[in-house]
């Protein structure tokens, strides 16, 4: 399961670090304990950061690198369906092998198709992606928020 | 040999049973008919269990390494048979315990501690049945007694069915909890589910219902029963002992306190505060009866493989012709429905005045076991102004045979007692 | 091959645990050292399991036939055997539970609905320790937030021990319970239980003792303890899941109020108001875990026959080697007693800043099983300011070869995620 | 187990009725629902009346019966000598054969030897031995208080 791509994301984390956002979140795995704080910053639709600081495995940690690669630029309908789609290989318990239409949605985050066969590790993939989802809405009600008041 | 319709091939199903070949009392075939006290195990069972122990035995959750993720896939995937054996909405809805028991008394705990509109204090009725089973009366009694509820029950009529001519006396507004048992284990009655379902929803009442003496015998369909929990233990249906179910309906479990506290149902603990997990991993604390959900998920693959309507027919006529048989017996009463309509396969009856004890014993000796006394539902015996019952359980391997070694040992007992 | 004092001859008892055969990962020998979350079965249990199902299952207790006979004589002969093996006065004062969670809620609900003056309330307090596992946690966190009575801890030094310092502010008059592990799950200490039960018996408070890490590894003696309950768990120490034992003095056992309300349990029930039957029974609602206490029973016969003495003295010897040996793994930091010195064979540590997750998953794929995690016990992990532990746990089976697989494959980690 | 001897007293008991005592005691046994009111009567210390009424099996029908025999007529101590002898022998699960002391003592109450192995019935057989403890002991009381007072 600890491809090296995985590995490389691990040791080099991509937009690691807590910077300016319009919501934040801060998300526990409780079997772990690993931790994520996660802040979204959008552009309208668009999503101009995602930044975050956590301690947790290789495999909780190369996965928030992953999102920022990912999400980070994106507009809101193709980031969720990023997401749907790592969901949906996360909780495949490793029936799903990644073909080229989803390498292409999911760029590195093809690596992470091994993971999906233990299911104590498949919570430490989702624990970024969680956290995103949940920061965003939080960012989309303050707006709405904002807009109507 | 008696041929009855709807029976099933008993003799092949014995074979899976390796208890039914013992002999007692030097050389007496043992007729077991003590089936609603307890059922007796397949070898599917015993060696699923076994298997477990000697292939993957770990500790669940929380585990990395191989066996904790076997082990931890066994367990959950017994959870999946039992939710689709008695058709639950949802898998996080069915709660291993240890037995039924556990499961009633979890009931009764959970509302004792819930915040409103659940919660049973001095102001509000908790209504159960003359007929339950101690494990469906004493959690209530306690409950009762520590909140200053008031404990109200359903009588009986002669004929050993629910009286619920005052149904609506009986439960009224006050009602916070409705708990009454699918099939008597004493009487054998099956009762009208959808009465009292209708009425405990008119007052916004939940509805627990023993399903002990179901579960084992007949489908069970929680959606169809509308109720709120359903109760059952695993001994009686071919599983291991030590593993009981409690169903509940999700939207419940999710707002009602935890009962028993520890490993495994907590979310995250400090020493000041600890937070739940989510159902069904709030409601078991420590490590699980692991190697027991295991043999039940087995006991269910078993029953399912020959099927629960299939077993209800063969009962259904096992019970209609020892019924027959039975009232044939000079001086025998049967305590409960006199016919096997709406009937289970647990016959209770008295001989004469010998006393139950010696009834029991006397038939033993010829290897018939039977369980004589109050069968767990003294309430029973006092509403009949008799002092114990000779009870006769039939399940998916007993015979017509067996039925008739009953009627002679019966007449052995009258001849010895006579 | 390493020779150490002590040791037993674990290629002869490995003989005896079939899973210990197995091999993982295409090929590696399974290298089992989870022992403190569950212990493997000998054959030996397997086997007294199957036979009880085999030839004498049967409800216990109010039978009279044969089956009912012998499966209460199977049933009420563990009990004596489990008495037997921690010295209890009485074969009375020994409660079959499901797990040693349930033992230790039973204790904190006894005291919660019992008389002066063993009540616990508003105006009394409760001392644990803060390397409790969650389940002498949580239970006592309940008792506290539903009487209003206060929770107060023991700390930890840093070197894993209690910090025992302030005990006499800490244990007060109004202290009615003590509650402690006697050997910790996580940290592996052994603690002090004469300092403790001393100054419990000076204000009169009752002290409940946490075995659970105990009566598998070593000879436990309840009188010697001078406690009132010591809980302890079935599946850590070669039985069955699904059974637990709560012992408790006999005095206290008659003047408590019963927890779970049910068959058994029971002296004679009507619908108005129950008694109850004398302890054991009055605590062991409905149908038992039977085979598991068989099981149970025969756990403690193969325990016995190597001597509780012997597997101390190997655990000891093997626990030295170990903390010996990752002693010298760099930036390995044990969390706990830095020597074998009052200390039980679980053995936790950190890797520089690996995370557990992910030293666990790598040790997994060389065939080593260790858990990691919060071990039930976060607040152990709150309190020296890790996210987790990996822990190695060993048994009567364990061997010095393993504690060098351990170690190798730690080497492996550090390369690998260097 | 049923001994013929037994079947006698259970058809036949000896002494059965309610009369007067100088005591009265009430005892059940909960596994099975058997019931005995038993009073006794004392003359100074010798057991004038034992006189009780009941229901249950044929062991403790006829249990009572044998003991109202055994008793009825002796004195306080040879009466608790026979108690405790029988007491002995139900509580021996099978292992002790009577010999002819203990023949001399028991009397017909040998042929409860065989229940003794059948732990679910030894409870029937001692329900009016347990009674008849009670009741003595609450008679005894009472004429204690009497002459102190
Ligand atoms: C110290 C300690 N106490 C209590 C427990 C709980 O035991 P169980 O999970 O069998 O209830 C455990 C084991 O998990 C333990 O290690
Ligand atoms: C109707 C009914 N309810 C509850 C129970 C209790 O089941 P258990 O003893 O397994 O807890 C039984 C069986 O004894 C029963 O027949």
């Amino acid at each position: 399961m600890y491809q090296d791509v995985i590995l490389d994301h691990y040791k080099n984390p991509h937009g690691r670090g807590l910077r300016d956002g319009d919501a934040e979140v801060h998300h526990v795995n409780p079997t772990c304990g690993d931790e994520i704080t996660l802040r979204v910053k959008y552009d309208g639709t668009r999503i101009a950061d995602v930044s975050y600081e956590g301690q947790g495995c290789s495999i909780s940690q190369a996965s928030a690198s992953v999102l920022n690669d990912l999400l980070v630029g994106k507009d809101l309908t193709e980031a969720q369906r990023i997401q749907e789609t790592f969901l949906e290989l996360m909780q495949s318990k490793g029936r799903i092998e990644p073909d080229d239409a989803m390498e292409e949605v999911l760029e590195d985050a093809v690596a992470f198709a091994g993971v999906s066969k233990y299911p104590a590790r498949v919570k430490c993939a989702l624990l970024s992606w969680m956290a995103w989802k949940d920061a965003t809405a939080q960012a989309l009600e303050a707006d709405a928020e904002r807009k109507t008041a | 040999m008696t041929q009855l319709p709807g029976l099933l091939d008993t003799e092949a199903i014995r074979k899976d049973f390796p208890v039914l070949d013992r002999v007692v009392h030097d050389g007496k075939k043992l007729v077991y008919l003590d089936n609603a006290a307890t059922s007796q195990k397949p070898r599917q069972v015993l060696d699923a269990v076994s298997e477990y122990y000697e292939r993957y035995n770990a500790n669940v959750h929380r585990g990395v390494h191989v066996l904790a993720e076997e082990a931890t896939a066994l367990y959950e995937g017994a959870r999946d048979k039992v939710a689709e054996f008695v058709n639950a909405p949802s898998r996080d809805e069915v709660i291993f315990t240890k037995n039924a028991s556990e499961s009633l008394n979890l009931v009764a705990n959970m509302l004792g501690w819930a915040d409103e509109p659940y919660r049973v204090d001095r102001d509000t009725e908790i209504v159960i049945t003359e007929m339950e089973h101690h494990s469906n009366i004493v959690p209530w009694q306690l409950l009762a007694q520590r909140t200053g509820a008031k404990l109200k029950w359903f009588g009986l009529t002669d004929d050993g069915r629910l009286d619920l001519s005052n149904i609506d006396r009986i439960i009224t507004e006050k009602t916070k909890i409705v708990s009454f048992v699918l099939v008597s284990n004493i009487l054998g009655t099956v009762n009208p589910v959808e009465a009292i379902v209708r009425r405990a929803q008119e007052v916004g009442a939940l509805v627990c219902i023993d399903a002990s003496q179901a579960a084992p015998h007949m489908p069970l369909d929680v959606q169809a029963l509308q109720a709120d929990f359903v109760a059952f233990t695993g001994h009686k249906m071919c599983a291991p002992t030590g593993i009981g179910v409690l169903w509940g309906r999700q939207e419940l479990l999710e707002d009602l306190p935890p009962f028993l506290g520890g490993g495994e149902m907590i979310e995250t603990v400090s020493m000041h505060s600890s937070t739940y997990a989510p159902a069904p991993h709030k409601f078991e604390a420590g490590t699980p009866p692991i190697a027991q959900a295991v043999g039940l998920g087995a006991a269910i693959d078993y029953l399912r493989t020959i099927g629960m309507d299939r077993i209800l027919a063969h009962e259904h006529a096992l019970t209609d012709y020892a019924v027959q048989r039975l009232s044939q017996v000079p001086d025998l009463r049967i305590i409960g429905p006199a016919t096997a309509e709406d009937r289970g396969a647990a016959i209770s009856f008295t001989l004469g005045d010998i006393h139950p004890h010696d009834v029991g014993q006397v038939l033993d000796e010829q290897g018939v076991a039977v369980r004589v006394g109050h069968h767990c539902a003294r309430p029973v015996c006092l509403r009949y102004g008799i002092p114990a019952t000779t009870r006769a359980s039939f399940y998916l391997y007993s015979s017509p045979a067996e039925i008739d070694a009953l009627v002679d040992g019966l007449e052995h007992v009258r001849n010895f007692f006579g």
